[in-house]
């Protein structure tokens, strides 16, 4: 087993992934941008090293720095979370060239599902169902116009390291193509380092629904069951949660097995993800390969009981897959909701600040993978992700109210945040049907306003604390005597003042 | 005691009124609330109003008092009856930032005619781009800061004539 | 279903029950003493009413006030939690004769349970074993002489009303009777307003194993496994964990079985515990019958799934059991930790006061049921329990794992709490290898005091933070103007002055 | 700069030295450590001694340092070299209560001759009985507060002559 672990990235997942490593008796070694100099992750590590400034090439996207801090502190391994470089083939190269554990594929199998020609070659021969598009990438315009005219309009563009929406826009004509192929490879660019885009014939009205892998290097392979994840802003998930409300047993089975074959073929190890559109007439087409722990993980660890994090690292240790396919069942329901810093009540604008007040909620089936604290400054560099609230429950709708109720009570104050708007998706009849596909955002977007329902009772309580914040700054003069008997209640008792 | 805050440009007003134990409250001199049992405790005020029980946090600044009300934040703005001068910018000579970030377009030069609604700069934060539209048809007077450069929020990019 | 249930408890355990409530669309109504005025469960219910002075007899042990409160507020449902009045039959005789349910047994079966004696004649008929003692309750201390004379020295005494440990005294001789006598009742006055007590043979060297079952009114019945709760100090356990690492499958299923036979014996409805001691020959034997949802009930829930709370409210307004016995599995490791208000360095005085700063953990596998809340005042009047910590994992060594780490990030500043104390039974080799029986905590006395192996880094971190604190009150008069693009950084960079 | 604490009723001197990034501390003149990477935010302390890193919780009032160190607490009490009374009458002339609670019994009167380790009262507490015993043997001089009452920490209960 490795002894030091680098886990390269920061916020929610860099703990994430700091707890599977200390649980596995691993040190981890953190690392930080300039801005990041007291972000939460460094607290869960052993060393930590500064790895740049705060702007994400010159640091989290820094394959230079970062091997030299891994060698610098004598890693063995490095875990690259999701986003950043986590499915950069020159990063595993890099790992791969200085005798450092890359947790992930291969450096060629991360070319290969990175490629999506490629990949989508590799899947057609396992007779998995594919989505027509483009056989490469490149940046010629023309052949991107030739492409669309061939698939067929509406078609979307993707960047080729792409996940998370990045770099993801649908075009329904060819006049927008050009814009819309600029404005995709400037946040490919910036997101991934890479401007690689592709086309892709757009499926309308589908369910997203992925499968999580495991594969060890000894060829044993597993699923752990689906996510739903149709409810999606610009592409970008927002909601999960698995079991998805569309499948049945028989088609689970399918695309199970479809995974396994896509992840066998494309000779993947360690943990992966195999993303479908499914159409509205449960016809699936084989979408990407994701070559990383996703933000979603979690849902399936709850309904599984495997810890996927603590399994990739096993893996790549070279330790063999103890899991049995026919011993993975899905237990319960699982619902997460991702906390943006973003304002949805203005166009979805980044929120970045101090956090003023915190506080998160907690009790049965209620899981937050947090990357925040009180008083901490959110910066404006990375991902709006400030933490996951993940509910379980032994079923879809009691898991639903216990996420309404969890989200009330999930309360930060001084920066925007989107615990209002996800309430708002969560309690939508639709939403509680099971019945959504990935309009769902676009479709009810007038539905999911705020209704501003409470705002005399805003308006009350800003007038008393007000009111009660000129009391409390009279309470060191005032003397709570009757209850003689119990001196921390004269500290914490004290009564509004009157007029 | 009355009490003014600004909420989504709009001025409301709320009268308290103490009497015992209770607290009379006109809200914009028309909505009526009685209002009981109030207890602050850092940050949570909790109170009866027409006998249902609020728990709410609450976090208040010099300029800001910051709600969360059943999973719904409200923010609401000492109010400040003289217009700011970015409430008028907004509508008509320039467009600024809505957030802090990396400025990394200004697709315009200075002397440029530019129509309302084409793109005078892009904005990213949180690696996502905005663009930043014309207010009106004009002419650029002054452009503020470079590509590539960090932008404070509501810092004016490009100015129109 | 219930409409609105009132809720006759405080702390975690009432903020558990208001869950579960909302959870199934019933209203809550809290009620507290005058010192529980700010208490966190009031933030919980949707109406609140105040029922007394602050002494319990006065306020959670008050059953006029609490029928009055429930009576005002229009409930059809009474929830009382554990401790307090959960036992009591003379309140659950109050609901039954207000046409109020009380989420429990009747207070016949309370009665019949309660009455150990009569308990064990039952519970001897179904032939289960039990251990000897008394066949009554009484205040003769000459009954009790004879009684002791008969099952032989040491003996144990035992509140009938009782539960937790409050009460109970084990005495080695005659001498020592009396005095013991006096004590126990005088204990079980005070926690259970009922003064009775009895005595009965000691068992050494036992494990206590408990069993949760669940029964609804049309005599369906199914048991959720064991908890091993052998940590114990004064007959108080503090650490429980499921599975019990010292039955087998066919203990367990023998266990469980005549679990279930004690329930229905008793016509017991509502969940229940059975608890038994298991001797060091793996023989058991009928203890009594925890009439109420238990403090650890959350651990059986973590590996079972099932809602414990929700099943008692189903059950309490009459719905059908839907759960069957062979669907109910074990599902990975869960061990509880009590986080209790006290100094185990100085002879576990208790420590009510103010929570001068709280951070409680959470992440994967952790559940923190919690009644407390920064800024909060413990009051001395009541248990000193604060919160639960609830750790689940895929086996036992992973669980003392993650429970280690966890304890590690749960920080309460202010008052003195048993959280060091609990790591470092976690981290005794005996926990670890599972081998341990009720005399633990007597046995790894020496052991489990703390070393103060970190006091220079605590000097050095008190010195420091003096230090910084002097820079901070002069943050106010120093700009930092590096990074002017920034201004939220403004407020939370500042760096320590230089000397 | 010089520090003294008192931990469990011992003084510790903590010399603090700042030389360009790094903090030299020398402890009770014997133990010497090198502090780098000092970071404060709100109440986490974390700094870097002897290529470690701890991250520890703080909390300071008036008179104490409140710390958790990998769940461990300590409290450091600011020194006040001249012996409290409260640490004399503990050994010698009277019984008082560690913890706030309820004064649940006081088996001995004025003018009783009592006995080292008798009961001299029993306080009540979270629900768990407290019997204090005699410091030594001795006549019972004063008794505050009676039977049902509430009592302080550390008020003293019981005096002896």
């Amino acid at each position: 087993m490795f002894k030091k672990i680098l886990i390269a990235n920061r916020g929610e997942i860099a703990i994430r992934v700091a707890r599977a490593c200390k649980e596995l008796g691993i040190c981890t070694i953190g690392i930080y941008s300039t801005i990041d100099k007291k972000s939460l992750h460094l607290r869960f590590m052993d060393e930590i090293e500064w790895i740049g400034d705060s702007p994400p090439l010159s640091s989290y996207l820094n394959i230079d720095a970062i091997i030299k801090a891994a060698k610098q502190t004598k890693c063995d391994a490095i875990h690259p979370g999701y986003g950043f470089l986590a499915e950069n083939e020159l990063f595993a190269k890099a790992c791969e060239d200085n005798g450092i554990t890359f947790v992930g594929p291969n450096s060629n199998t991360l070319n290969l599902v990175a490629d999506k020609v490629a990949s989508r070659n590799t899947v057609k021969k396992v007779s998995v169902p594919i989505i027509p598009g483009m056989e490469m990438t490149c940046t010629d315009l023309n052949k991107f116009k030739q492409a669309a005219k061939e698939v067929g309009y509406p078609v979307m563009i993707k960047a080729s390291m792409g996940g998370g929406g990045k770099g993801m826009r649908v075009v329904h004509n060819e006049k927008d193509l050009g814009k819309s192929i600029a404005i995709s490879q400037r946040e490919a660019l910036s997101s991934f380092g890479d401007d690689s885009i592709y086309l892709e014939k757009y499926i309308e009205q589908p369910h997203h629904i992925e499968f999580q892998v495991l594969r060890d290097n000894h060829g044993n392979c597993i699923h752990l069951f689906e996510r739903e994840c149709s409810i999606q802003r610009r592409h970008q998930k927002i909601i999960e949660e698995t079991p998805s409300p569309v499948l049945n047993d028989k088609l689970r089975i399918e695309m199970g097995e479809a995974s396994k074959k896509v992840i066998e073929a494309s000779n993947y190890t360690t943990a992966g993800t195999v993303e479908f559109l499914l159409d509205k007439n449960k016809k699936f087409y084989f979408l990407e390969v994701n070559a990383r722990i996703q933000v979603e993980h979690p849902i399936t660890e709850m309904i599984t009981g495997i810890d996927l994090v603590r399994q990739q690292i096993l893996i790549a240790a070279g330790e063999k897959l103890s899991l049995r396919q026919e011993h993975i069942k899905q237990n319960g329901h699982a619902i997460e909701t991702r906390i943006y810093a973003e304002d949805p009540d203005n166009n979805f604008v980044p929120s970045p600040g101090k956090i003023l007040y915190l506080s998160e909620p907690q009790g049965p089936g209620i899981r937050v993978d947090s990357g925040i604290y009180q008083d901490w400054n959110v910066p404006p560099h990375y991902d709006p992700i400030l933490s996951k609230l993940i509910i379980w429950a032994e079923n879809r709708d009691l898991c639903i109210k216990r996420t309404t109720e969890t989200l009330k009570n999930y309360i930060i104050l001084g920066i925007k945040t989107n615990i209002g708007y996800l309430k708002r998706i969560i309690k939508s009849p639709s939403f509680c049907r099971g019945n959504y596909d990935t309009h769902f955002i676009d479709e009810h977007e007038e539905k999911l306003l705020p209704k501003q329902e409470k705002l005399d009772i805003a308006l009350i309580a800003g007038a008393l604390s007000k009111q009660v914040g000129f009391a409390k700054s009279a309470i060191n003069f005032q003397k709570v005597s009757t209850i003689k008997s119990t001196p921390w209640q004269e500290i914490g008792k004290w009564e509004i003042c009157g007029q | 005691m009355e009490y003014k805050f600004n909420f989504l440009e709009q001025v409301h007003k709320i009268n308290l009124e103490k009497t015992d134990d209770l607290f009379k409250v006109i809200i914009n001199d028309k909505q009526e609330y009685n209002i009981s049992d109030v207890e602050v405790e850092s940050n949570l005020i909790s109170f009866k109003a027409e006998d249902k029980i609020y728990n709410i946090y609450c976090y208040s600044d010099k300029d800001k008092t910051h709600l969360s009300i059943d999973g719904e934040n409200y923010i609401l703005e000492k109010d400040k009856t003289s217009k700011t001068k970015t409430g008028e910018q907004q509508k008509g000579n320039s467009v600024f930032s809505p957030m802090p970030g990396l400025l990394v377009k200004v697709p315009v030069s200075v002397g440029d005619e530019v129509k309302s609604g084409i793109t005078l700069a892009i904005v990213e934060a949180m690696k996502m781009q905005n663009e930043l539209p014309s207010p009106r048809d004009g002419i650029v007077k002054k452009i503020n800061g470079k590509e590539g450069e960090q932008v404070d929020a509501l810092q004016v990019i490009v100015e129109l004539e």
